[in-house]
């Protein structure tokens, strides 16, 4: 990749390939690396020069200097995986006044500006909400009686982590029972070692669901439950959608398994293209999520389909 | 009186070994124009007055946070909190603006937690013996927990905030394409001033040379009849309030933060000290160094995206770069020593 | 003398670490105008009786009063801002600093914009030549000079303060003949001034030249105050050892020299050894049992010679033969492989390993040449630990004992038992004897005497020339880094011999 | 007699005091206590026949306090020669990534296990290097690891977090960091036995003399014939060496790699267990069994947390408290508060009388 000496260089909107910035979070695992690869191979596809940014340690200032750094490369487009929701609007205000059109991926982000507003095309990606509100409505409808459970959460003070967790609270029966939130900061192997420290602390409370905010999490919480001997009485629910995930959920340590959909590379590409092109394009556009029990796991998994 | 003493002690050459301490100064400012050069060459958008523009505008906190960390690194010793702090403060100040609290004041409060995270660093160490490694480390968590007790929320500055008058660029040449603006704003100001005083403090004061006295040998700064315990909670507090400083800078900048603000800021600081040639172990350094290094290990980023390095690749290119520096240092180094 | 009024007061004071009663009811009374010394054998608690009264270590019982004050510092700044200022034993500058600025540190001069660097630099400059130093630039790195050098810019330090007390604690250690008569000078004109110095040493000579009034310390206790001109040395001696001076073993005259056989190889021969920058190319043979002496003034290259010998320092030149067989010295361990061991000047530094025992720093060079995975038996261990503990006479005789809490004369004796325990054949001395009392100086002259008789070569440095000349087989002469002569030790030679020889050849060996 | 016997018992209980150690399993018992307070049971301990070993509260604890041992243990050599090693977190992910995706490459599992140890064994051997060869500073050279560490792990997977949990015949490294010898996890029987191989190794050879020498005066070592620089070289790879074990022992629990989170601050949880244990971050002598002593305290900190409940909120800062409790007990002050006291009424005492 390293081939690509002038992408960056000067306005590009001359004939050559359009290049486009991508100030990403970068590979995490799971969802993220899926994203972020099949984004950067749909717009290899679709013609562009993607120039990919990385941040580290989800450091919002990272990003922020990336994003800059593209407006003063004068890319013909941006897009943005922002790790926050907020503190875009200067950023935004520049790219509105080099007249540089951003997409928002997967988050949205919050801005208060009028000229920063402007500078934003379009937002594409999932929504977090609504996959809390799945996991809540699961539990809803599996426990109509009432149950406890606890719930796994990713760090603390990521949007993401507070998006499912408002998604679930939304919907979630007031017959059920949340024993215990923990942090098992997205890791399998913390999920594993908080699960079993719950499950011996919570003993008599007969805890029936675990909700993980994500499907590593989910994994680490159902070797806990197998280790001991719970498998089966615990259901387990994540967010993702991991071809790991789905596996597990046919085999039964999973119970429930809410896709959270990084697969929008090509609507993505789409957007940026036409709108390039002088198309209008959606303030909006929602991709779609699915959920999987373990039979469309299986079945998911038997075609193929998985990309990630 | 004494010509046997006078004739064979011959004075070696005049600042010759002085010099050699500023070397590694020296090749910082050599490999960031290197670098620059390098970019400009090879993808043309590096020698723009929007990007030297974006580069101190964006980077002012981390100037501010590499002055903070020379102080600790001179003595030997280190502040690993200075991220936290940037967190707590931020988390503080954000909740106070919006609380209705007046500009001003909020910035007051928000040095003044900073100065109890730092005076807290420096009892640890003075009063209990703790390794500054260790205090720090400890005032990080402290600092940083405490910051997501009080809020995990992404917060904003309400509208018309006395903040925005720290953000606000200010235009010296305003040409029609936005890369070509050259502009700085009050953030860049203060880090200016930050490193002014750094510079006169450790130059000009009898504390900033008890730093490099504590940094060349404590016991002996101590027997010398320096006031070491006084100077280890100027360092600590200073550090701490600077870090407060530059989350000042940066809430202003970027108008928003939270509790995760600041996380590994504390290793880019240490990294940009390093490489504006101050030596972890103590002693040796300047503070112009380490503005230079903050500029170095800000240009890294956009550097290694430019390349197009492969997202798995990038903190090893970024890693190997910084290695590649600390060597070409210490080759340079070594061949002044022969000489 | 004793209607004055004393300046300093100190009653009774006992310090006890763990394990030791460094102190025990211990006074001391000092005077204005007059230069006291503390007398005592290497651990009777001299240094440690400085340091009570400096505030670096806290005392357990007693008093202390200063100009009638009673006073309890906190170290040495408070001593410091009470008048009192001190030069400890172990130099205690900062290296990484220049000359100038560790004379000034923390009095420098200030100006409107801070430190006003041309004004401190000056005062620097002024302080140092007082002490002879008037051709070091101050902007000079204190790395760059010698210990002794370092020494001399300690007590230039001392008297930036307007002190009222002056403390030398073995000043004189490192210095040579002339600096020590420019340091008295120098010490005359302040006492003479009215301030009251304290001053320790192991030169009995310096001691009746320079003070006034002497304060006898004997395993940490106070034996007894008099007056320097009432005291005979015998009597001095006898208090200060507790035993009568005659029992001392002394030393012969002069020793007779070692007949080289003719066609006898040398142990060690080296042809134009030299390091540039450091010391010119130097040819030179050294018999077994045959004591060579390095003589030369301060900074003249002995030590540089002695490091190139054992390899600390690489040369860039020469070639080194041992034992008839041509070896490439590269570093310390190849040396003590090859027999050859060497004992540093710079104790604190290069010598002891402060916080290990006094047993592993006596056995680590051994240990060292058999390997790491082949550690010494204990057996074995205790009993060259208890040889050379005895032998060497290190005090206190427990070898569990951090190193760094012995007194500097016992960390010496140390540090020759961890060479002698290597069994080597050649045995570099680079001033074993410094600030080594005078019982002790005798029994490691003995010691060189007896392992040069048993056939180890030895090349012994030190500024005492006295001892050099007294000890040595041959004497090589070195001048600003050259080798600059070669003296058979005889009758006729003498200090003298040798002090002639530096003043009158230049550094290509011709006559000046 | 008895006055004497009073005073020796006096004279223990002062080392004692002073002693890092004793505060060290004060503070542990101390965890335990508060532990048992929130939940009653904490202490108990069943026998679980679906794994074949014990269960309990203490148990998983043990099982996590396993990885800590050995990169505290590690930790512990390299911060003796006054060094430090910011890269144990960075080469656990890196081993775990390398066992993990040659596992699911099809790889046997026990050549799977070597050519984790083996990178880190490698990684901890560039470090040596890199400091001893090229004389640069731990701090930074290790800092770089760190950050090209992570790399690494994701350039091995690319950049997925690589599962194993479903290859064939994966159970030997599943066993290892899951299964039970005698009752007791097996992960902690191993990581016990090698923290006292290593003590064994420096204790009854003099490598830990020379360690240590070279921590105090790395100059003063070289006079002495010792080689610094095969010394730095040698902890170094060995703390590699040993993350890797740990990485692998945090991999093979959930028989899968995270390239973020594996290791992910560790480095700071095993130099605290170090200094815990007694060891000054300025080098020199160092004790083994204080840092097993800090690594299991760090894992009973990680339990207390999630035992009380503590909010994700508030973990650091609760970490934070009880780490600067422990180290306030250590300080010297603090034990010869008594001593001081006494020694100032004395002096007081006397000056009055000399006034008087
Ligand atoms: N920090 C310490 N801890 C324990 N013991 C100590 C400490 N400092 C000194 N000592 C012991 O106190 C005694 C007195 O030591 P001190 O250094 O005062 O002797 P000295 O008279 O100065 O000897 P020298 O002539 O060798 O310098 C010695 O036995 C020494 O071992
Ligand atoms: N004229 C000088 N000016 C500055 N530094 C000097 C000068 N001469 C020597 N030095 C420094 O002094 C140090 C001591 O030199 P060296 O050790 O060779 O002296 P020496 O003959 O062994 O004397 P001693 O052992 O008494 O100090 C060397 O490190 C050298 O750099
Ligand atoms: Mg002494
Ligand atoms: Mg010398």
């Amino acid at each position: 990749a390293c081939g690509s000496s002038n992408n960056a260089g000067g306005s590009s909107s001359d004939g050559g390939k359009k290049t486009v910035g991508f100030v990403a979070v970068g590979p995490e695992g799971g969802f993220r690396t899926a994203n972020e690869n099949d984004i950067k191979s749909a717009f290899a596809d679709a013609g562009f020069e993607l120039v990919y940014s990385p941040t580290q340690n989800n450091d919002q200032q990272k990003q922020i200097q990336a994003f800059n750094k593209f407006v003063n490369d004068e890319v013909d487009a941006i897009i943005l995986s922002s790790t926050e929701d907020s503190g875009w609007d200067d950023s935004l205000k520049k790219a509105a006044e080099a007249e540089i059109p951003v997409f928002t991926v997967d988050r949205n982000v919050e801005v208060k500006d009028d000229a920063a507003k402007k500078a934003i095309v379009s937002h594409i990606g999932p929504s977090n909400e609504w996959a809390g509100e799945q996991a809540a409505e699961f539990v809803n409808k599996n426990f109509p009686d009432g149950a406890n459970g606890f719930i796994l959460e990713g760090p603390a003070g990521l949007s993401v982590v507070k998006d499912r967790g408002t998604g679930w609270s939304n919907k979630i029966g007031s017959n059920i029972k949340v024993l215990e939130s923990q942090s098992a900061n997205w890791s399998t192997d913390e999920a594993k070692t908080v699960t079993a420290g719950l499950l011996d602390k919570y003993k008599s409370d007969n805890p029936q669901f675990i909700f993980a905010q994500n499907d590593e999490m989910g994994l680490g919480a159902a070797q806990a439950v197998d280790a001991a001997g719970l498998k089966g009485k615990v259901k387990i629910i994540t967010i993702d959608g991991t071809k790991n995930a789905l596996q597990a959920l046919v085999d039964g340590d999973l119970s429930y398994v809410i896709e959270y959909n990084p697969i929008f590379g090509k609507e993505t590409a789409q957007a940026v293209k036409d709108y390039l092109d002088g198309k209008t394009v959606e303030k909006d556009i929602q991709i779609e999520s699915k959920t999987f029990d373990a039979a469309s796991a299986k079945e998911a998994l038997d075609n193929g389909s998985r990309a990630y | 009186m004494t010509t046997a003493t006078a004739n064979k002690v011959k004075a070696p050459k005049k600042g010759f070994k002085l010099d050699r301490q500023m070397i590694p100064t020296l090749a910082a400012v050599v490999i960031f124009l290197l670098m620059i050069i390098m970019g400009q060459a090879l993808f043309g958008t590096y020698i723009r007055l929007g990007f030297i523009s974006s580069l101190f505008i964006d980077h002012a906190y981390l100037i501010i946070l590499a002055v903070a960390m020379t102080l600790p690194i001179l003595t030997g010793g280190i502040d690993l909190s200075v991220g936290a702090i940037v967190a707590i403060t931020a988390v503080v100040g954000l909740k106070l603006a919006n609380a209705g609290v007046p500009a001003i004041l909020v910035m007051v409060v928000m040095l003044l937690i900073g100065a109890v995270f730092g005076l807290l660093a420096g009892t640890l160490i003075e009063e209990f013996n703790m390794q500054p490694f260790i205090a720090t480390l400890s005032t990080m968590f402290l600092a940083r927990g405490i910051a997501s007790i009080i809020s995990t929320d992404s917060l904003t500055f309400p509208d018309n905030n006395n903040f925005a008058f720290i953000a606000n660029e200010i235009k010296i040449i305003d040409n029609p394409k936005i890369s070509n603006d050259l502009s700085f704003n009050v953030g860049v100001i203060i880090a200016l001033i930050v490193v002014i005083y750094g510079y006169i403090f450790l130059h000009h004061t009898r504390t900033g040379r008890t730093i490099y006295a504590i940094g060349g040998s404590r016991s002996s700064a101590e027997l010398m009849g320096l006031p070491v315990k006084r100077t280890q909670y100027t360092i600590y507090l200073t550090s701490a309030i600077l870090a407060a400083l530059a989350s000042i800078v940066y809430t202003a900048n970027i108008g928003s933060a939270k509790n995760t603000v600041g996380v590994g800021w504390e290793l880019d600081a240490v990294a940009s000290v390093v490489i504006g040639g101050t030596i972890i172990t103590g002693g040796f350094g300047y503070v112009l160094g380490s503005v230079l290094g903050a500029l170095v290990r800000s240009i890294l980023d956009p550097l290694t995206s430019d390349f197009g390095v492969p997202a798995e690749w990038t903190t090893i290119v970024v890693g190997l770069m910084i290695l590649v520096f600390v060597v070409l240092q210490r080759a340079v180094m070594a061949v002044g020593e022969k000489k | 003398m004793t209607d004055k009024t004393p300046i300093v007061v100190m009653k009774g004071i006992t310090i006890e670490f763990p394990g030791v009663k460094a102190l025990d009811g211990v006074d001391l009374t000092l005077y204005p105008g007059e230069v006291h010394a503390l007398m005592g054998e290497n651990g009777a608690g001299k240094s440690t009786m400085i340091k009570a009264l400096t505030g670096v270590y806290k005392i357990d019982a007693g008093s202390i009063t200063v100009e009638g004050k009673p006073q309890s510092f906190n170290g040495t700044l408070d001593a410091q801002n009470a008048g009192i200022a001190t030069v400890y034993q172990e130099v205690n500058l900062c290296t990484n600093l220049s000359v100038g600025e560790n004379v000034m540190l923390g009095h420098e001069k200030r100006g409107p914009f801070g430190i006003d660097w041309k004004k401190t630099h000056e005062a620097a400059k002024t302080y140092l030549a007082q002490m002879g130093l008037e051709s070091i630039d101050p902007h000079t790195p204190l790395s760059s000079i010698s210990i002794a050098m370092q020494q001399l810019v300690a007590i230039a330090r001392a008297m930036v303060i307007n002190a009222k007390v002056l403390i030398l604690d073995e000043p004189t250690s490192s210095l040579d003949a002339n600096e020590v008569q420019d340091l008295f000078k120098i010490m005359r004109k302040v006492r003479d001034s009215g301030v009251a110095i304290l001053f320790v040493s192991h030169f009995l000579d310096q001691i009746y030249e320079i003070t006034d009034r002497l304060t006898i310390l004997r395993n940490g206790k106070f034996i007894k105050e008099v007056m320097t001109k009432d005291t005979p040395r015998d009597e001095l001696i006898g208090m200060m050892i507790g035993k009568s001076a005659a029992e001392l073993s002394q030393i012969g005259a002069k020793k007779s020299r070692r007949e080289i056989e003719p066609g006898e190889k040398p142990l060690l021969e080296v042809k134009g050894l030299g390091k540039k920058g450091t010391i010119n190319p130097v040819d030179l043979d050294i018999y077994k049992g045959e004591v060579v002496g390095f003589a030369g003034l301060l900074g003249s290259g002995r030590t540089e010679l002695g490091r190139l010998l054992y390899g600390a320092d690489k040369p860039d030149s020469g070639t080194y033969e041992f034992n008839g067989k041509k070896v490439n010295i590269s570093d310390p361990y190849t040396a003590l492989k090859n027999k050859i061991a060497y004992s540093t000047e710079n104790r604190h530094d290069e010598g002891i390993i402060g916080d290990l025992t006094v047993r592993q720093n006596m056995l680590i060079a051994l240990q060292a040449t058999r390997g790491m995975f082949n550690p010494i038996p204990k057996k074995e261990a205790d009993a060259i630990v208890d040889k050379y503990m005895e032998e060497l006479n290190v005090r206190p005789r427990d070898p569990d004992r951090p190193i760094k809490n012995l007194s500097g004369g016992n960390q010496q004796k140390v540090l020759i038992g961890r060479w002698l325990a290597t069994h080597p054949e050649l045995l570099i001395l680079d001033e074993p004897t410094r600030g080594i009392d005078i019982g002790a100086k005798a029994e490691i002259q003995q010691v060189v005497l007896d392992l040069a008789s048993k056939g180890m070569g030895v090349v012994f440095i030190s500024s005492e020339l006295e001892e050099v000349v007294r000890l040595s087989d041959d004497i090589e002469v070195l001048k600003d880094r050259h080798k600059i002569a070669e003296i058979e030790n005889g009758d006729t030679v003498s200090q003298a011999t040798i002090v002639e020889t530096i003043a009158n050849t230049n550094v290509n060996g011709k006559e000046a | 007699m008895a006055e004497k016997a009073k005073e020796e018992g006096n004279a223990l209980v002062k080392k004692l005091l002073s002693n890092n150690l004793t505060w060290s399993v004060v503070a542990f018992i101390l965890l335990i206590v508060i532990c048992t307070i929130f939940q009653h049971d904490f202490l108990a301990l069943s026998w679980n026949t679906n794994t074949g070993g014990l269960a309990g509260p203490l148990i998983t604890m043990l099982q996590e306090s396993a990885r800590y041992l050995m990169i505290a243990t590690g930790m512990t050599l390299v911060i003796s020669t006054a060094g430090i090693d910011l890269s144990v977190g960075s080469v656990m992910a890196v081993a775990g990534a390398a066992a993990m995706q040659s596992l699911s490459n099809g790889v046997n599992v026990w050549v799977s296990i070597l050519i984790a140890l083996l990178v880190g064994l490698v990684i901890g051997c560039v470090n040596g290097a890199l400091v001893s060869l090229l004389g640069l500073q731990p701090f930074i050279t290790t800092l770089i690891m760190m950050l090209a560490g992570r790399g690494i792990a994701k350039v091995i997977t690319s950049g997925e977090n690589t599962d194993a949990s479903a290859v064939a015949g994966n159970e030997p490294l599943r066993w290892i960091a899951n299964g039970f010898i005698l009752g007791i996890p097996a992960n902690f029987v191993i990581a016990v036995v090698i923290v006292i191989l290593v003590g064994l190794l420096c204790r009854k050879t003099a490598m830990g003399m020379m360690i240590e020498a070279v921590g105090i005066n790395q100059e003063a070592s070289r006079m002495t014939g010792i080689k610094p620089k095969k010394i730095l070289f040698l902890v170094y790879a060995v703390s590699g060496f040993l993350a890797a074990i740990a990485g692998l022992f945090a991999t093979a629990s959930v028989m899968r790699v995270d390239v973020v989170k594996t290791g992910q601050d560790l480095e700071m949880y095993a130099i605290l267990a170090v200094v815990i244990g007694g060891t000054s971050l300025l080098g020199g002598k160092f004790s083994l069994a204080g840092s097993a002593v800090g690594a299991v305290i760090i894992a009973m900190i990680r339990k207390t947390i999630i035992t009380l409940g503590i909010n994700a909120e508030a973990t650091p800062a609760f970490f934070a408290v009880v780490v600067i409790v422990i180290c306030v007990m250590q300080a010297p002050k603090i034990h010869n508060l008594g001593a001081a006291m006494k020694r100032k009424r004395a002096l007081k005492a006397q000056a009055k009388a000399v006034a008087a």
